[in-house]
């Protein structure tokens, strides 16, 4: 039976089921075919916080939400249009979120009395008539993936298992992808193991025959490749794009790459990957703890590598101390916080933005650092490379503020070439004539004279220490010329970073000012008011600390600046110190991203009964 | 990978003044860091190592301020991390000689995990603890390697804590070169020094060091001319476990428990007594020793307790770099980048 | 001061149910945890203590997660510092019974120094470690007890860390009671349990769990049926040291190492075997029989290794304070402000 | 022969020599018997880093200063009337603090070439006519000593060793106090050493005598008893008073007081202080590392102690973590922070105002506390008290603030009676009935319910919890319900703390806001300008968060807001942010506590020509 092919321009599908139902692999499946086809796009996983909770209980459920368009995106999308939810328990976690009349597939084989009260639902969702307002399509997939696999010689439960690439598949017919990119993989992820290869590989095809072959599906859909800037691109996730920008920075340096880390939720990745690269000379330390992780990556900065340490919230409150240390001793670090809710353990798992005044207060006394914050996934391969290079040029502690749903969100990185990243200029002191530890250029930075270096012998401390000589001071009127040398130095930096860009008008009656992972819902946002007729304009920050130099004169010359915020309004806070200026706070404090839709009412309200002309 | 015994430096002739750098030192008078910063200048000149490739690393203390007396590379960092620090900086450049001087409370205090963390990976660093049995720097509590019962500024009517026994704790925790010295016997603290640098793996030296402000005499039974005989034991090689005055006392290991004999009394001879093999493979005899201390009436070790070797965390992180790329080529940035499941837009 | 012993409970007769919160347990399916908690909920009413009387404190980590699922007072702390909060409840009030859940990443990486701490003053907490030799939570990187070479995500080219022997480590920094058991022997779980319960001081046990996600299997040659007599000794005191399917191996102790002889062989005889003393006053044989685990071929040991009595630190401060009043009195307001040099200003 | 006494009013002294010259000791028993006498008084001492550099060289001086008087006075003096200089090295680091034309009496037995040398003096300052400025009274101490003691059976090291007493005793004799009081202390001190009593007791009466009997001196002063309020004083340092606030605490709560620490300069004399109050039942666990000390404190406050834990910079760093688990769990505890120059370990003997910003936001996720600081030493005892109050009434993390100024300095405390001070109110759950551990009262406050109590079995931790009932909960709404609860009890603290007064006129050209140590200074400074005729107000902060209720209004009724502050503007960008003002910083990062003459200066240049009216 033919069936008719609508084009769309966008849409958004959810993945749900339990931990144990493979659901982010048959997200990340359908992101490299949607990827491959041209589209943009942009991801998002959702776990539980436990590994794996019991089977059907809403605690376990593990989602996969992606968004593929042909246009330029920048979100994961708000509302899914389609919803595959494995079990009970996943359509009633994820049921609030979807768009009203979205489509719902539903593995009835897992609607059972169980499931139902595990997922606390007293009816049967799928006879009570709750879903009126959706389009359900009701499939008993382990059946029907049972079924294609009679005759193959494995357990039930390995049968079972490959209940998920039935749904890819009908996934791929609905909106008419190939599947040869996941076959491929099944080949050689599953080389050794050629019987779970042959069954998914079957049970795939089925799924998109399925479509093909039963009358419950009239359309199909497409979305055409979008417009993006010539390339080539690869999907990565905000995680995947740190390591990869580091081990960037060190080829680009010359350095070898150094981290000291220990594991935590949403960090531990940046970790994990950059284990794998030992052929690049890639040392990952992994620490017994967080302090060791920071320590042993100051020991590596003082030896003359490029250190990082890698962490989340409470890594980051263990690492100050240290992080003292590092701005004493004007060694080059870069600290990253994936930032993920709290306080305390707090929400390990979910997304927030309430580490930005840690990173830059959280040390006793006054120990300035440089600050810098992702935008998207894709930017924190950006990011991590500028953090380095100012870490390196500037002989300066930076932290890198990413979070939770940057580092598993995904989107397709621009891969440049290597001539067009930005060089990094270091230079190991070597000359003894006239050397002292503490002597600075004109940006206030001191020399980088590395163990091994003959002539060049010198002690450095946390101890204050003398101008230029940098042997142990407790002299009042030098130690306050220290506290300010350090400050210029990070207040220099300022010189060396892009201005802010206006995205919009120069002025008029509102700015929306973002930082961080927020970026993306503001953006667009502010597509949409515009295309309501409306006039706003929006700043992003990527660098928090300094402010770019023009950040102050850009603002000013808005009647009302808005900034939205996953916290209590901490940006806020730094631009009312420095600026002085009034600022219209937006927060939300729920372990989740601004939805767009969120930003436009916010937006609307602002501009009240006005177009903001 | 680097290797100490490998750098044998043969073209420069040291001598001790090299090694002292043009820093006042600070300590107060009498005290027992002194000595050890006089024979660790002394014996540096051996350690067969450029000074440019040795570094010190220390925490926080009296005995941390050590590394700005010495010419050599120098870090004073905070309190409790020089083990992960110097981890840090010999894992980044595996040539470099990384010596940590700390003290009872930088290293069994607040740097204890990190302690006990390096010697279980075998970090080929030389650790020289300052053991005063003390905080010096903070003028007086007590430490965890004070006795218990001490009254100290902190404890006005005793401590309730039972000790740690550093020795003990570093085998333990896998220290593959461990040994006691003291302040007061400056050639054992020098042939220590000496023979930690030449080691290949962690490599731990307690030395009893005298506070004379805070704890003033607490190893004056060790050290004093008259009283060391009958109290220390010079642990060496080879040679059979003699001590006292007339050297007359001999330890002999009675199934598992050491006790004293006389090897003059007719009963007992030479030939009883334990002969010290610090190249025992079995780590059992090694503690037995450790716990000498613990033990009332028997003499304090000090020399070597016992060496060997076991791979190195840095030598088998650099191994495996090094395996990494024979098998995968050296990375490159277009393989980094352009490895993936990439796409191109035209 | 408070005793466990002196507190056994006559009035109230619990059970297993009594123990069991209502908290809806969320480890993976399969999971050794489930097993250690069964196990604790059927063990509490031997404890001897009013459940309200029972604190549960733990870390972060899939064990850590334990307190909410015991029916009694808990506390879900931070990642490493259980030892330390665990310690501050027990002095704070000592008529506590106050456990640790741990694990091997909680309490022997980040958590180390305040472990070896808890154990050499001998607080009186018992401390329960479950050792999946993962890190379980922050899914699959290798912990300070995985095997070297182990290939974790985060050590795919295998690890190069020589591995902690959790055993070693408390019984060296002062444990007084040191057991080992499986989460798959729920009898001998139980009695470990237990037996802690009416130690005073610092109890720890090592309980090898499974993480079927993890690390499967790490400890199934010691839990499956078929393989655990060969590869299992059970530690029991006053009986000589006999494994294997049939009974005829036994360990006999050769100078200082442990051999494995068999008892039927005609040579050697049951007589020849080393029988456990788990009261032994030397700490020596406690060593050799925690090392069991480093050397090829021996079997794994489980059951209590050692223990002994000696002041606890709780035990020794609130001592101490009773000393203090007896001596000087109560202290009161008056006493307080008005007894240095104060003058009046009329 | 008869010597004229002259009344003065005050008079600052400062005692300084070698770190094994017994300065501490003279100063404190001339404070002991300034205090006696009924004088107002403030007194510094001042350490070097070393324990005991090598004698006679400049890292080795130690110095006390002493400020006494008729009226009140608020601190140690900006500069001495009278130096005690015991070699060239103290004379060197001391003599450009002092007021042109002060008294110096120096001890020149020890003024050798080796002395000299080891003082950087290339030619001897007795003799070059440098010090001609100054009224230089010259005394061979050591030998004036010796004398003195030739006859009693000591070794000269041991008799030389009294030398400070008779410095003692020459100024006992100038500013006409009685000898008694130290005579009595050396009878106590040395009851089992007679000779070194006699002695010392000999010695200082030399120098009495000296004073009588020679030529040299030919005026006395005196200083009349202060009027100070009624009441029974003692002179407290601020860390003893900190000891004594929570002593107090402990006794008027009924609960038991447990100290989790570890040793720190400028803080660990709390530490030791607690240490001696085992029969107040005071636990004092010395832990393995700050962490530790935090940590222990945590699980006593869960078992029903009042729990405190007290360090310095560094050590707060180290304890953010720990802090942010204090939030979640809503447990009461009290940080004390002594701050002292940063950052890393920075000058560790040094005072500094750096942290203020740092126990405000130092912790990840949004994790908000209550902060006081203390004014000056007698102070301490207050907030330690009020401190333990409101962590206890309020189930809240409070952060103390104290510094190495108040740490050391002293002040005579008028001793409240225990009727006197506020009652504390503390309730622990017993009632099983409607029992949820986080059901809060009107004021966002939880149930302290305590293990032992049967029927209230509950479990808390870090992770966040479900409003009301605590046990996890990773929804949401929930998770904003409870960032904002957290919030809210904190802010609710200002319904139960004074607001803050004006000292002077309500409104005007300028008022002077200070907070902690800095109170003293700006109090002196502001009576002085006001002698001269100016209107300047003065407001002090004691609670830093929340701010009393009304500050926002009060400084809105001046024209300029002056904020002086030993760091770069911390308070100043509370204010900012809070109150969107204007405010006019003066910074000082130099290590060393505001003299008097310099805010007088700044209040000058501040209202320019006007007298601020
Ligand atoms: C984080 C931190 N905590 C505490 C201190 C204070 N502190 C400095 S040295 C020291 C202990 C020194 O004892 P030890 O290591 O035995 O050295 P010693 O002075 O006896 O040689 C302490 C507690 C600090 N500087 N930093
Ligand atoms: C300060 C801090 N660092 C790191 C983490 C992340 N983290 C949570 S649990 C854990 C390790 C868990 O391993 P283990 O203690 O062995 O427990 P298991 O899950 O295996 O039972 C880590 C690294 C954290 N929560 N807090
Ligand atoms: S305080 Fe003790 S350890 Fe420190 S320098 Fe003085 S004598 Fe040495
Ligand atoms: S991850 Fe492992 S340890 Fe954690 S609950 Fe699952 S099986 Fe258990
Ligand atoms: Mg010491
Ligand atoms: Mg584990």
């Amino acid at each position: 039976m033919a069936k008719s092919i609508q084009v769309i321009d966008d849409v958004t599908i959810r993945f749900a089921g339990d931990s144990g139902d493979g659901m982010q692999l048959t997200g990340s499946q359908f992101t490299d075919t949607v990827a491959a086809m041209g589209n943009d796009l942009s991801t998002l996983p959702d776990f539980p916080a436990e590994i794996r909770a019991p089977a059907g209980s809403l605690a376990g459920v593990s989602g996969f939400q992606l968004h593929f368009s042909s246009s330029d995106i920048q979100t994961p999308g708000d509302a899914p249009d389609v919803l595959v939810a494995m079990n009970p328990a996943a359509l009633k976690v994820n049921l609030k979120d979807l768009r009203p009349g979205a489509t719902i597939i539903v593995n009835t084989g897992a609607f059972d009395t169980k499931n139902l009260r595990l997922a606390n639902y007293n009816t049967n969702p799928l006879e009570d008539n709750s879903l009126s307002n959706y389009n359900v399509i009701q499939l008993d997939l382990s059946k029907l993936t049972l079924t294609t696999l009679e005759d193959l010689p494995l357990s039930i439960k390995e049968k079972e298992k490959c209940k998920n690439f039935f749904a890819l598949g009908l996934l791929y017919w609905m909106y008419n992808r190939p599947l040869d990119l996941t076959m491929k993989w099944l080949e050689t992820k599953f080389a050794k193991k050629p019987d779970i290869m042959e069954a998914n590989k079957r049970v795939l095809q089925a799924g998109y025959n399925y479509g093909d072959t039963t009358e419950i599906f009239t359309t199909r859909f497409d979305v055409k490749p979008a417009q993006l800037p010539k390339g080539t691109y690869r999907n990565v996730s905000g995680n995947e794009a740190i390591a990869l920008g580091f081990v960037s920075a060190s080829l680009k340096s010359g350095l070898n790459l150094f981290l000291g880390s220990y594991p935590i939720t949403p960090a531990s990745e940046i970790l994990q990957e950059l284990s794998k690269y030992k052929n690049y000379g890639v040392i990952t330390f992994q620490a017994e703890d967080e302090i060791a992780g920071i320590a042993s990556a100051i020991g590596a900065s003082f030896a003359g590598n490029l250190a990082i340490t890698t962490t989340s919230g409470p890594g980051l409150s263990l690492k100050l101390e240290a992080m003292g240390l590092a701005v004493m001793t004007e060694l080059p670090l870069v600290v990253v916080d994936v930032q993920r809710g709290g306080p305390s353990t707090g929400l390990p798992t979910k997304t927030e933005q309430a580490d930005l005044l840690q990173a830059m207060f959280g040390r006793h006394g006054e120990a300035p650092v440089v600050i810098l914050a992702a935008q998207s996934p894709a930017d924190c391969f950006y990011c991590a490379y500028e953090a380095s290079k100012i870490a390196l040029e500037h002989m300066v502690p930076v932290v890198l503020l990413s979070d939770g749903y940057l580092a598993f969100g995904s989107e397709p990185l621009n891969i440049p070439k290597f001539d067009e990243l930005k060089e990094i200029n270091v230079k190991f002191e070597t000359n003894p004539e006239g050397f002292y530890p503490y002597k600075r250029d004109e940006n206030f930075v001191r020399p980088w004279a590395i163990p091994g270096t003959p002539g060049l012998e010198h002690r450095i401390g946390g101890l204050e220490k003398k101008d230029v000589y940098g042997n142990i001071s407790y002299e009042p009127d030098n130690h306050e010329i220290m506290v300010h040398n350090r400050l210029n130095k990070v207040l220099k930096v300022a010189d060396f970073i892009p201005e802010v860009e206006v995205d919009g008008e120069a002025e008029g009656e509102l700015v929306v000012v973002t930082w961080g992972s927020t970026f993306g819902a503001v953006k667009e946002a502010i597509r949409n008011v515009r295309e309501n007729g409306k006039k706003v304009s929006h700043v992003h920050l990527r660098y928090l600390n300094p402010f770019p130099k023009n950040f102050g004169n850009v603002i000013s010359k808005f009647k009302n600046i808005l900034v939205p915020e996953l916290n209590l309004g901490q940006l806020s806070l730094l631009m009312r110190n420095q600026f002085n200026c009034d600022v219209i706070q937006f927060n939300k404090v729920k372990g989740q991203p601004f939805k767009v839709a969120e930003i436009e009412n916010k937006i609307n309200e602002v501009l009240g009964g006005t177009n903001g002309k | 990978m680097a290797n100490n015994i490998d750098n044998v430096v043969t073209q420069v002739k040291y001598t001790a003044k090299d090694f002292a750098s043009d820093v006042d030192v600070k300590w107060c008078p009498g005290c027992g860091d002194y000595s050890i910063l006089a024979q660790a200048q002394r014996s540096s000149p051996e350690f067969g190592e450029l000074k440019e490739n040795i570094v010190w690393v220390s925490g926080i203390g009296c005995s941390s301020r050590f590394p700005y007396y010495m010419n050599t590379y120098g870090f004073h960092t905070i309190h409790g991390r020089a083990a992960a620090i110097a981890t840090g900086v010999k894992l980044a450049n595996p040539k470099l000689q990384v010596w940590v001087a700390t003290g009872d409370g930088d290293m069994l205090s607040i740097g204890g995990n990190h302690f006990i963390h390096a010697c279980r990976k075998n970090v080929n660093l030389k650790i020289v603890l300052f053991n005063n049995k003390i905080y010096g720097l903070t003028k007086g509590q007590y430490s965890p390697t004070s006795e218990k019962g001490k009254v100290t500024k902190s404890s006005p009517y005793g401590t309730v804590d039972w000790p740690f026994n550093p020795i003990k704790i570093a085998a333990g925790a896998g220290a593959t070169f461990v040994a006691r010295t003291m302040d007061r016997d400056p050639k054992h603290l020098q042939e220590m020094l000496t023979r930690a640098s030449k080691h290949t793996g962690l490599a731990f030296i307690e030395v009893l060091q005298n506070c004379v402000i805070f704890n003033d005499g607490a190893f004056s039974h060790l050290t004093e001319k008259d009283t060391r005989p009958e109290n220390v034991i010079y642990l060496e090689h080879g040679k059979p476990m003699i001590f006292g005055a007339n050297k007359d006392k001999g330890i002999m290991l009675d199934g598992l428990n050491p006790v004293i004999i006389n090897i003059n009394d007719g009963v007992h001879s030479i030939n009883d007594v334990w002969v010290h093999d610090e190249n025992d493979t079995n780590p059992t005899r090694e503690f037995i020793l450790s716990r000498f201390t613990e033990v009332e009436g028997l003499p304090t070790p000090v020399g070597v307790f016992r060496k060997f070797n076991k791979p190195t965390y840095d030598g088998d992180y650099h191994h495996q770099i090094e395996d990494v790329i024979a098998k995968k080529g050296k990375g490159t940035y277009e393989k980094l980048m352009f490895n993936a499941n990439t796409w191109e837009v035209k």
